[in-house]
């Protein structure tokens, strides 16, 4: 992408301090979007994914958390970091800059008020005119998502729509204001796979209608195949692959990468072969260990020479053009570890 | 193959729904499972797929008598265990067990791993030998957990950690029928696959018939024997698995499979889809005729009025489905 | 819904009809003698004879409670000859000790009870909601820790020990109420102002043990109701604090204190018994008090506690009406 | 104290009744020579009570309520002379031109109404309406609790079961046999009695005897409005509100000879909390206002502490005489030993400083008849003056009279002294009586006496106590006499007919002479040798210690600064109210 | 919001690495952190064990409950000294009128206070419990049914009632024989209390089970063959009792406030024996001449029921941090 990145994280940190001690959920987090162009960020839960969106859509209680770092929305008036500025400044990006959608359609709608009104309110915060025209505007968005008989629906109540159609309100809603940079946080994780398929579609077709920077927010790497231009792969609160999408399918640098891509069984492989797991369970996020916190599961931290996964916290280093990992494994290891794992 | 472990002919089960309130009637029925036939041979694994209200979970705990079921037969080793009181089935749970979706709602979270697993022993009067708590770390140790947090609470284990403790616990008495019902969907991707590895070991070991209920395809595909697709509390099609996921005859089936995302940029984006129109109709007020005609895209009149039978199609017989016009 | 709001009427009218019925039962199986206590100095057994016939006493309980019905839809009439009288419906019955149609007593003991309802229910609900607010905004900072300390302040004092504190600390102390008027019915219409200072008091000490409730109530709502996804979902949109506050999270947290309000407002119409006793006024819980102390005045009694139970199936039956109105998914779902 | 409580909260309903002599102790009034009474203002009194108990003139008998409505009201054919002083015992005519002449032995009483009396709508008062009043006590399902004294004297025959043939004037069932007992001749009413009556006159000073426009007679809602024929009429009652009075236009000064009504407007508050009552007295927020309950003890004493305040309060012995009753039905107190040991065994001194020590409460008595009846009193022996009687209690004594008890009667020994039985004492429940009960409890059980109290409500005590199945083993109890004669106490307390007779004492083998002896003693028309009657009845009631421990109370008033003209009006043992007026 | 956020990412985050406490260790640590509710904590034992021990402690003062001291009292039975007559020998002072002593009377009158509490709530629980487990475990008619008469009761003026209703019942029981005195009066009374105070804590449970039952637990236990006696015994009880537990210490102090009030509204215990309640009535007639006596059992019963108010807030944050947060 040669398109001046819309938004771009450099060194966000989050934490929560709580009464066992600081919770480091995201860790040196730096990435860029562009607009048009799809981040997939994927990684199990507690990985930092959500954390990180919330981070840059400045929903993170500043009275509880510790946030640290740079999240620059490049607009039209010139660059805004997110992270410094004021509540107020912040405030008045989202629903118009930026904008996002959550993993649970079923509550992050109002339950009291309808449709329509939930709609109108996002729209008028940023636009002149009548409730006649945030209606008409409100019908028009649940068209163009495919609510059929919107003109209709627009009056009913959240609880009268399917959880595929509310998160279709929810896109509504949130490209309402035509952002430039929509976040998706697991926006198919609670609904069913036809309705996945649905809703994935319409994020896509959105993307290009409104030529949006999308951030798809989801721990499915089937999800991650199907959209993503790129893809952050993130544990325990680091992003240890970012890469193009292909190369991360294809050509994984990070064991747990690798790991992730072979512990799912595949549609079509029908011959029963046993699953490759990885082992262990994921570190808690206070007092990480100090090295590379996914040692302990890693099957070729012994590899490495001396003993560096335990003492030294991997870089992200540059591999390849755009695609970084954070891993000590030398590259002969990893093309060895990939066929080992994997058999391609 | 000889006598199937289990044997379900036409197993249905309808709950009522009420007006709720102070005075509540009923209001009508929801045909949560209407009509499922199956058998299981021992060691067999059968999956159970469908979206969500699809009545695959039901099926499973009317299966396993935790439902009294409406109508149907059920029989296990050869005895009729439809009506049989709960008193009457307590022998029988020692050979037919259960895991569940849930990690953390599943065990109660005031007992300790010792009890929760050695309840089993306890409820059933049976004393291992060496005793229950050995037993129990012997347990523990197979599925994977350290045998000396035999004294720890739910709380203090991780998701995956826990669904181990559920599945010692399933398998205490050496059941011979388990129905596990989305026994991963809970977990985090790369924690399924160790639980799936350690359901396929435990499968080998002991030769238990598994009722595999998910709506994940792939884990089903990866797991399972035989398949029985089901959508609104009926069955769309059953075959064997191999038959199922190469060659569908459903439509719905059809649509199921092309919906999966597949872990692979190319072959994915390039791969034809069908997207199915609208959702899931409510299982109060079914479509009339088939059950899926209104997102089929094949539905025509008659799909609308006549309820298709499920039938065998095809060479294989045990590959039946229910459609008025099978994909080719 | 109109299906709905036949059933519950007619779930409310049965609900009436069993309380009314169970309150004639529990007063008429007790060996208390109303006849004996109100016949006076000359008593002998004809005497009682004659009162317990005067009083409609002398027949079956299950016929008594036919007259009473009656007596609501067509009135009724009491005594014989010259000294007959008409009671006009809805007639609760006629209480001997005060000369009076117990709905006559009922209706001016009512307003009484009515504005000491009305102005301790507004007083508790806005200092016990703002106060909750408050608190749940600036959770464990000092207004936070301030208000639970009135919470607890609240709900550990008796209304017997803070309206006797009150009055005779306070009001009476420093003369702020003008004692011969004291408790006195006067109409807010005709003089808001002598109305505003017969009730500020009581008002203070009921509000003192209702708002505690609320307040808690309402911090602990308005907190968990902060963290539904809807409002962030809010907050994503880009709407500032303050509406999110008004228009989001309020309307979701305090949608359940209706259920709550309108109880202890029925109740509290039922007569404030404490209160009222404290005060002098003469409202619904000192007539049915005097009617159960002083002179075992059975028709007021059955009227009064009838009336307040009444007040709570009707208060019951509104909430629910107001609460679908309030929350489209019972609405739509009734 | 265990006598009659005038409760704290409520007036107790049936048993205060008017005396004809009182001697006034402290300051008895406050009308200054010096001082012109002043016509106009507004007059308030302020109670505790909800209501007058009664304001029906027919069933009005607490000696207050009396005094009151029938100095402003209603008037009777006779009325007590309005003035400070014994001379206020004497009766004056008010309705009637005279006080009524007696013949045939004091059996037929005939009386003269005075021309020129109206009503409040401007008709003559006639003979007819006085009739129509003393028949409509007759009525006792719908005129309750008023004096009985008509309805027993009139010469009218009676039922198997006591009850008077006629019915009243709403059934007039009897009616024939009414009109025989009570005929009107133009302006001469005539009362034919059963027996010799020989102060029927004095029986008359009730309003039970006061005439009522039948055409006005709203039955049990006459209690609300009485039709006036006083200087004031209602303008409005409320019960547990207040009663308003203003002047009545039909009233004329010519025809009345005994009210001078000042002020323009009488209001009675109701229903004040004691502490605010108090209040208003002690800081004389509304000078304009009498109180008209004693004060609480506390405030009482505060208030007759302070010396500007000299001339707003007086301090009487009142008409009564506060008592526990022995009901001396087997079963209960039927054992002299016992009744004895009870009363010896009590700390009188510490009840009397509970309730207000001598000062304010009273002295112990001697006698069922207080002192002020003058005649009918005389010094009792035994009881008090007993040389083993101590003010502060005997309980040595007490316990030697048990020990005599256990030969004597054993059952009522066991009785008073066994763990799980007890005396049983009824009492009403009032904080005052729950330090009584404590009290009487404690030095009881000095002399192992086991004592258990029954509280009632207030309002209900004495019609739970009066119902005989229902009384318990000792009452406690208060009577004044209802006029200046030993009559009206020694056969109403001690006689089965009488009207309060709390001792159940019938069945006492002393009482047929008793009993024979009062009822020749009633119609005894020689006023010494009656007197002698009753004195000797007295010390009999006393040695059988059918009541015990005798209080003789004291009763006090107290007004605002603004008050003038009051004095204490001895007969009806309260405020002398037609005197009262509003200082400028 | 942050929060929600938070409490996914650390529940998910939780390892066997984290050194774990048990449920009641936790509760526990939660409770001692909270300074208010450990004063609440030790005035609440304090205040009982006055109680428990009124005997001792009067007698080590040199007191008792029911002698009438003599020479106390002046010539109108005031005390006769400052403060309502506090001295060495009284330290509360003696009562007017009567000439007991007020510390005394206070601590057996706290004896009755806390045995109706104890009882009624204990009772109030049991009845709740029991009910509320069968019918929420087992639903149906019999459900129903008690719900609407759970309903149907608190639609009665309970208070009024337990007024009207209070003498004659007492002389019912103790015409039965059933007990005498202020035994039946307590009796009566408790039992209204509980009458009317049952539903609360039955409604509690009864949601409680109904949840709980439909968690997969219940569902595990079923399939293993475990009778619904077991079920109810073992998964749903433990989990029922932090609830138990909770509503017992809110529910003490209201029990107590309500003695007093039903004491002071005549109903209840009666003299000789002494409550708060009837000290207060009592001591409202003599407030401007003995301001002590109505003062010092006023603050006295305050702090009683604001230490168990205290008490069961930290408890009721410390088994269920979510309540009332």
């Amino acid at each position: 992408m040669t398109l001046k990145p819309f938004l771009e994280v450099k060194n966000l940190n989050v934490a929560f301090p709580t009464e066992d001690g600081l919770v480091q959920a995201s860790n040196e987090i730096s990435f860029t979007v562009a607009r048009g162009e799809t981040l997939a960020v994927v990684g199990e839960s507690g990985s930092g994914k959500s954390v990180t969106s919330l981070a840059v859509m400045g929903l993170h209680d500043r009275k509880r958390t510790q946030i640290s770092g740079q999240a620059i929305l490049n607009l039209d008036s010139g660059p805004v970091d997110v992270i410094s500025a004021d509540d107020e400044v912040v405030r008045k990006l989202r629903g118009k800059a930026m904008s996002m959608i959550f993993q649970d359609p079923m509550s992050a709608l109002h339950p009291y008020y309808s449709i329509g009104n939930q709609l109108i309110e996002a729209w008028s915060l940023y636009n002149e005119g009548d409730k006649a025209a945030g209606k008409k505007r409100a019908i028009e968005m649940l068209d163009l998502v495919g609510i059929p008989d919107a003109a209709k629906r627009v009056d009913e109540f959240p609880h009268q729509f399917s959880g595929g159609m509310r998160q279709r309100v929810m896109i509504a809603m949130a490209l309402i204001n035509n952002p430039s940079l929509l976040i998706a946080d697991e926006p198919t994780t609670a609904l069913d796979v036809t309705v996945q398929s649905q809703i994935l579609q319409l994020i896509r077709d959105m993307q290009k209608e409104f030529n949006m920077a999308l951030i798809l927010i989801t721990h499915d790497l089937g999800v991650v195949a199907e959209v993503a231009d790129r893809v952050n792969v993130m544990y325990a609160g680091k992003i240890v692959e970012s890469g193009g999408a292909e190369d991360i399918y294809y050509r994984p640098d990070h064991p747990y990468t690798i790991g992730l891509l072979h512990s799912i069984p595949k549609i079509g492989e029908l011959e029963s072969k046993r699953l490759v797991a990885i082992p262990g369970q994921p570190p808690s996020l206070i007092n990480l260990p100090r090295g590379c916190s996914f040692r302990a599961r890693c099957a070729f931290s012994d590899r490495v020479s001396g003993n560096l996964c335990a003492t030294t916290a991997p870089t992200l280093d540059t591999k390849t053009n755009e695609h970084f990992s954070r891993c000590h494994l030398p590259e002969a290891e990893l093309l060895k570890a990939r066929k080992e794992i994997g058999g391609n | 193959m000889t006598e199937p472990l289990l044997r379900i002919e036409g197993l249905q089960k309808h709950f009522a729904t009420t007006t709720g309130g102070a005075f509540s009637k009923v209001k009508g029925t929801v045909k949560a499972v209407d009509g499922i036939d199956l058998d299981i041979y021992p060691g067999q694994t059968i999956g159970l797929v469908g979206e969500s209200g699809c009545g695959k979970t039901t099926a499973g705990r009317t299966i396993l008598k935790l439902y009294e079921p409406t109508g149907g037969k059920i029989t296990f080793e050869g005895q009729d265990i439809t009506h049989l009181k709960p008193k009457q089935m307590k022998p029988l749970r020692s050979q037919m067990q259960m895991i569940f979706q849930d990690p953390f709602a599943s065990l109660n979270p005031r007992h300790t791993v010792g009890t929760l697993i050695g309840a089993a022993f306890e409820i059933q009067g049976i004393t291992p030998e060496g005793g229950i708590e050995a037993e129990v770390q012997r347990l523990m140790a197979r599925v994977g957990l350290n045998p000396e947090h035999i004294n720890r609470y739910p709380h203090e284990f991780s998701g995956g950690q826990r669904q181990r403790i559920g599945v010692a616990r399933a398998i205490a008495l050496k059941p011979k029928l388990i129905v596990a019902d989305e026994p991963v969907s809970a977990l985090d991707v790369s924690i399924q696959a160790q639980v799936v590895n350690l359901l396929e070991d435990l499968q080998d070991e002991f030769n238990m018939a598994y009722i595999f209920v998910a709506h994940d395809l792939s884990v089903v595909q990866h797991i399972s024997d035989r398949v029985i697709v089901m959508y609104l509390g009926k069955v769309m099609e059953e075959a064997d698995k191999v038959d199922l996921f190469t060659h569908p005859r459903h439509p719905y089936t059809k649509a199921l499979l092309s919906a999966v995302p597949v872990a692979d940029p190319i072959k994915g984006r390039k791969r034809e889809r069908i997207i199915l129109q609208g959702d899931l109709p409510s299982p109060v007020n079914p479509p009339a005729g088939c059950v899926f005609n209104t997102r089929c895209w094949k539905a025509q009149d008659k799909c609308r009025t006549q309820v298709p039978e499920l039938m065998q199609i095809g060479k294989d017989p045990s590959h039946r489905i229910a459609c008025h016009f099978p994909e080719e | 819904m109109l299906k709905y709001l036949a059933r519950r009427l007619s779930a409310t009218f049965l609900v009436i009809t069993l309380v009314s019925m169970s309150v004639f039962g529990i007063f008429a199986v007790l060996p208390m003698d109303p006849a004996a206590l109100t016949c006076g100095k000359a008593c002998s057994a004809p005497v009682i004879e004659a009162n317990r016939h005067r009083l409609g006493l002398d027949v079956p309980v299950q016929v008594q409670y036919g007259r009473f019905v009656k007596g609501l839809f067509v009135g009724r009439d009491f005594g014989e000859g010259a000294a007959a009288f008409h009671c006009p419906a809805p007639a609760f019955g006629y209480s001997f000790n005060r000369h009076e149609c117990v709905t006559t007593l009922i209706a001016e003991a009512f307003p009484v009870t009515l504005s000491l309802a009305i102005g301790a229910f507004v007083l508790w609900l806005s200092v016990g909601v703002s106060l909750g607010i408050l608190a749940a905004r600036r959770k464990n900072q000092w207004q936070d820790r301030a208000a639970t300390a009135f919470v607890l302040v609240g709900t550990s004092l008796p209304t017997f020990i803070s309206g006797i504190l009150i009055l005779l600390f306070v009001a009476l102390k420093f003369n702020l109420i003008n004692p011969i008027e004291m408790g006195r019915w006067v109409s807010p219409l005709e003089d808001p102002v002598a109305w505003f200072r017969t009730f500020i008091f009581p008002w203070i000490v009921l509000a003192l043990l209702y708002a505690a409730t609320y307040t808690r109530f309402t911090r602990s709502n308005v907190i968990e109701t902060s963290m539904e996804d809807y409002i962030r979902t809010a907050r994503a949109k880009g709407l500032n604090e303050r509406d999110i506050l008004r228009k989001h999270t309020l309307r979701a947290a305090l949608a359940p204190i209706i259920t709550l309000a309108g109880l202890d407002f029925a109740g509290l119409l039922g007569g404030a018994i404490i209160t009222e006793g404290i005060f002098n006024l003469p409202g619904l819980g000192r007539l049915s008090i005097r009617a159960v102390l002083r002179d075992y005045d059975l028709p007021t009694i059955l009227a009064t506690t009838i009336l307040a139970a009444v007040f709570v199936v009707v208060a019951n039956l509104l909430v629910d009406i107001l609460y679908a109105y309030i929350d489209p998914r019972v609405r739509v779902a009734s | 104290m265990s006598g009659l409580k005038t409760s704290r909260r409520i007036l107790a309903s049936t048993a205060a009744i008017a005396l004809a002599v009182g001697v006034t102790v402290a300051s008895g009034s406050s009308a200054n020579a010096a001082e012109k009474p002043v016509t106009g203002g507004t007059l308030y009194f302020i109670t505790n009570a909800e209501q007058f108990d009664h304001i029906d003139p027919a069933r009005v008998y607490t000696g207050r309520d009396i005094a009151f409505l029938n100095s402003y009201l209603y008037r009777n054919l006779v009325s007590y002379k309005p003035v400070a002083g014994s001379a206020g015992s004497s009766l004056v005519a008010d309705l009637a031109t005279n006080t009524g002449v007696p013949s045939n032995a004091a059996k037929t009483w005939k009386f003269t109404l005075r021309a020129g009396v109206t009503w409040e709508d401007g008709s003559p008062v006639t003979c007819a309406d006085v009739k129509y009043g003393v028949s409509r006590p007759f009525a006792s399902d719908v005129i309750t609790d008023g004096p009985q004294y008509l309805v027993q004297a009139l010469d009218i025959p009676t039922e198997a079961d006591g009850s008077s043939v006629y019915k009243g004037p709403y059934k007039k069932t009897g009616q024939a046999a009414f009109d025989k007992a009570v005929t009107c001749s133009g302006n001469t009413i005539t009362f034919n009695l059963n027996r010799s009556f020989a102060d029927f006159n004095y029986a008359l000073t009730y309003p039970a005897g006061a005439p009522v426009k039948a055409s006005k007679d709203t039955g049990d809602k006459y209690d609300l409005r009485p039709f006036s024929n006083g200087p004031y009429k209602i303008a409005s009652y409320k019960i547990g509100d207040q009663l308003e009075l203003e002047r009545n236009a039909a009233w004329k000064k010519s025809s009345d000879t005994v009210r001078t009504p000042y002020p323009d407007n009488i209001v009675v508050r109701f229903g004040l909390a004691e502490d605010v009552r108090d209040q208003i007295m002690l800081e004389d927020q509304i000078p304009n206002t009498a109180s008209l309950d004693a004060l609480q003890p506390a405030n009482l004493r505060a208030f007759f502490a302070d010396p500007t305040k000299k001339d707003q309060r007086f301090n009487v012995y009142d008409p009564y005489v506060r008592y526990a009753a022995m009901n001396v039905k087997k079963g209960h107190m039927d054992c002299l030993d016992v009744r004895k040991a009870v009363f010896f065994a009590i700390n009188t001194q510490a009840l009397i400083d509970l309730s207000g020590g001598r000062e304010f409460y009273g002295d112990p008595g001697d006698n069922p008849v207080k002192p002020v009846l003058g005649l009918d009193y005389k010094k009792t022996t035994g009881n008090i003056h007993d040389p083993n009687w101590k003010i502060t209690g005997n309980p040595t004594y007490s316990a030697s009279l048990l020990e005599k008890a256990k030969t004597s009667c054993p059952d009522a020994y066991s009785r008073a002294t066994a763990a799980d039985k007890g005396i049983v004492w009824d009492i009403s429940n009032t904080a005052t009586n729950q330090k009584a009960a404590v009290l009487i409890g404690d030095a009881l059980k000095a002399a192992g006496i086991n004592i258990k109290f029954n509280f009632i409500p207030s309002g209900q005590y004495y019609s739970t106590v009066q119902n005989r199945d229902k009384q318990n083993d000792i009452s406690s109890a208060g009577w004044g006499a209802d006029w200046a004669n030993a009559s009206t106490v020694i056969p109403e307390l001690f006689t089965k007919e009488g009207g309060f007779n709390l001792s159940q004492n019938w069945d006492d083998p002393a009482y047929a002479a008793f009993k024979k002896k009062s009822d020749a003693t009633k119609v005894e028309t020689n006023r010494a040798k009656q007197a002698k009657g009753w004195q000797e009845l007295s010390q009999y009631v006393m040695d059988q210690y059918w009541i015990i421990r005798p209080v003789f109370s004291k009763g006090q008033e107290v007004w605002g600064s603004k008050v003038g003209g009051v004095y204490y009006w001895e007969p009806q043992g309260n405020f002398g109210f037609g005197g009262m007026y509003v200082k400028n | 919001m942050a929060a929600v956020v938070l409490n996914d990412e650390l529940n998910s985050t939780e390892s066997q690495e984290i050194v774990q406490r048990t449920p009641k260790e936790i509760a526990w640590g939660r409770f001692k952190r909270n300074k208010v509710g450990i004063y609440a904590g030790g005035a609440t034992i304090f205040f009982l064990a006055c109680s428990i021990f009124a005997p001792l402690i009067t007698r080590a003062f040199g007191v008792d409950n029911h002698t009438v001291y003599e020479g106390v009292l002046n010539e109108f039975a005031m005390p006769i000294g400052p403060l309502g007559g506090i001295s060495w020998s009284h330290p509360l002072g003696l009562e007017p009128g009567v000439g007991r002593d007020v510390f005394a009377l206070l601590l057996y009158g706290s004896q009755l206070s806390f045995l109706v509490a104890f009882i009624s709530t204990f009772a109030s629980i049991t009845i709740g419990m029991l009910i509320g487990i069968a019918t929420g475990y087992f639903k149906g008619k019999i459900d129903s049914t008690i719900g609407r008469f759970a309903d149907f009761l608190l639609s009665f003026p309970g208070t009024f009632m337990i007024i009207a209703l209070s003498l004659p019942l007492v002389q019912r029981v103790e015409a039965i024989g059933l007990a005498h005195e202020n035994a039946a009066r307590i009796l009566v009374l408790v039992i209204f209390l509980v009458f009317f105070g049952w539903t609360g804590f039955y409604r509690l449970i009864r949601s409680q089970t109904m949840s709980l039952r439909e968690r997969d637990f219940v569902m595990a236990a079923q399939a293993m063959g475990a009778s619904s006696w077991r079920i109810i015994v073992k998964e749903l009880l433990p989990n029922l009792w932090p609830t138990a537990i909770v509503f017992i210490s809110l529910s003490l102090p209201g029990y107590i406030a309500a003695e007093a009030t039903f004491s002071f509204l005549g109903v209840g215990v009666q003299a000789p024996a002494s409550t708060f309640g009837l000290v207060l009535s009592d001591a409202v007639g003599y407030w401007r001449d003995d301001p002590a006596y109505l003062l010092i059992p006023c603050a006295i019963l305050i702090a009683i029921v604001l230490a168990l108010n205290l008490l069961g807030d930290a408890i009721r944050d410390a088994l269920d941090p979510k309540a009332g947060r």
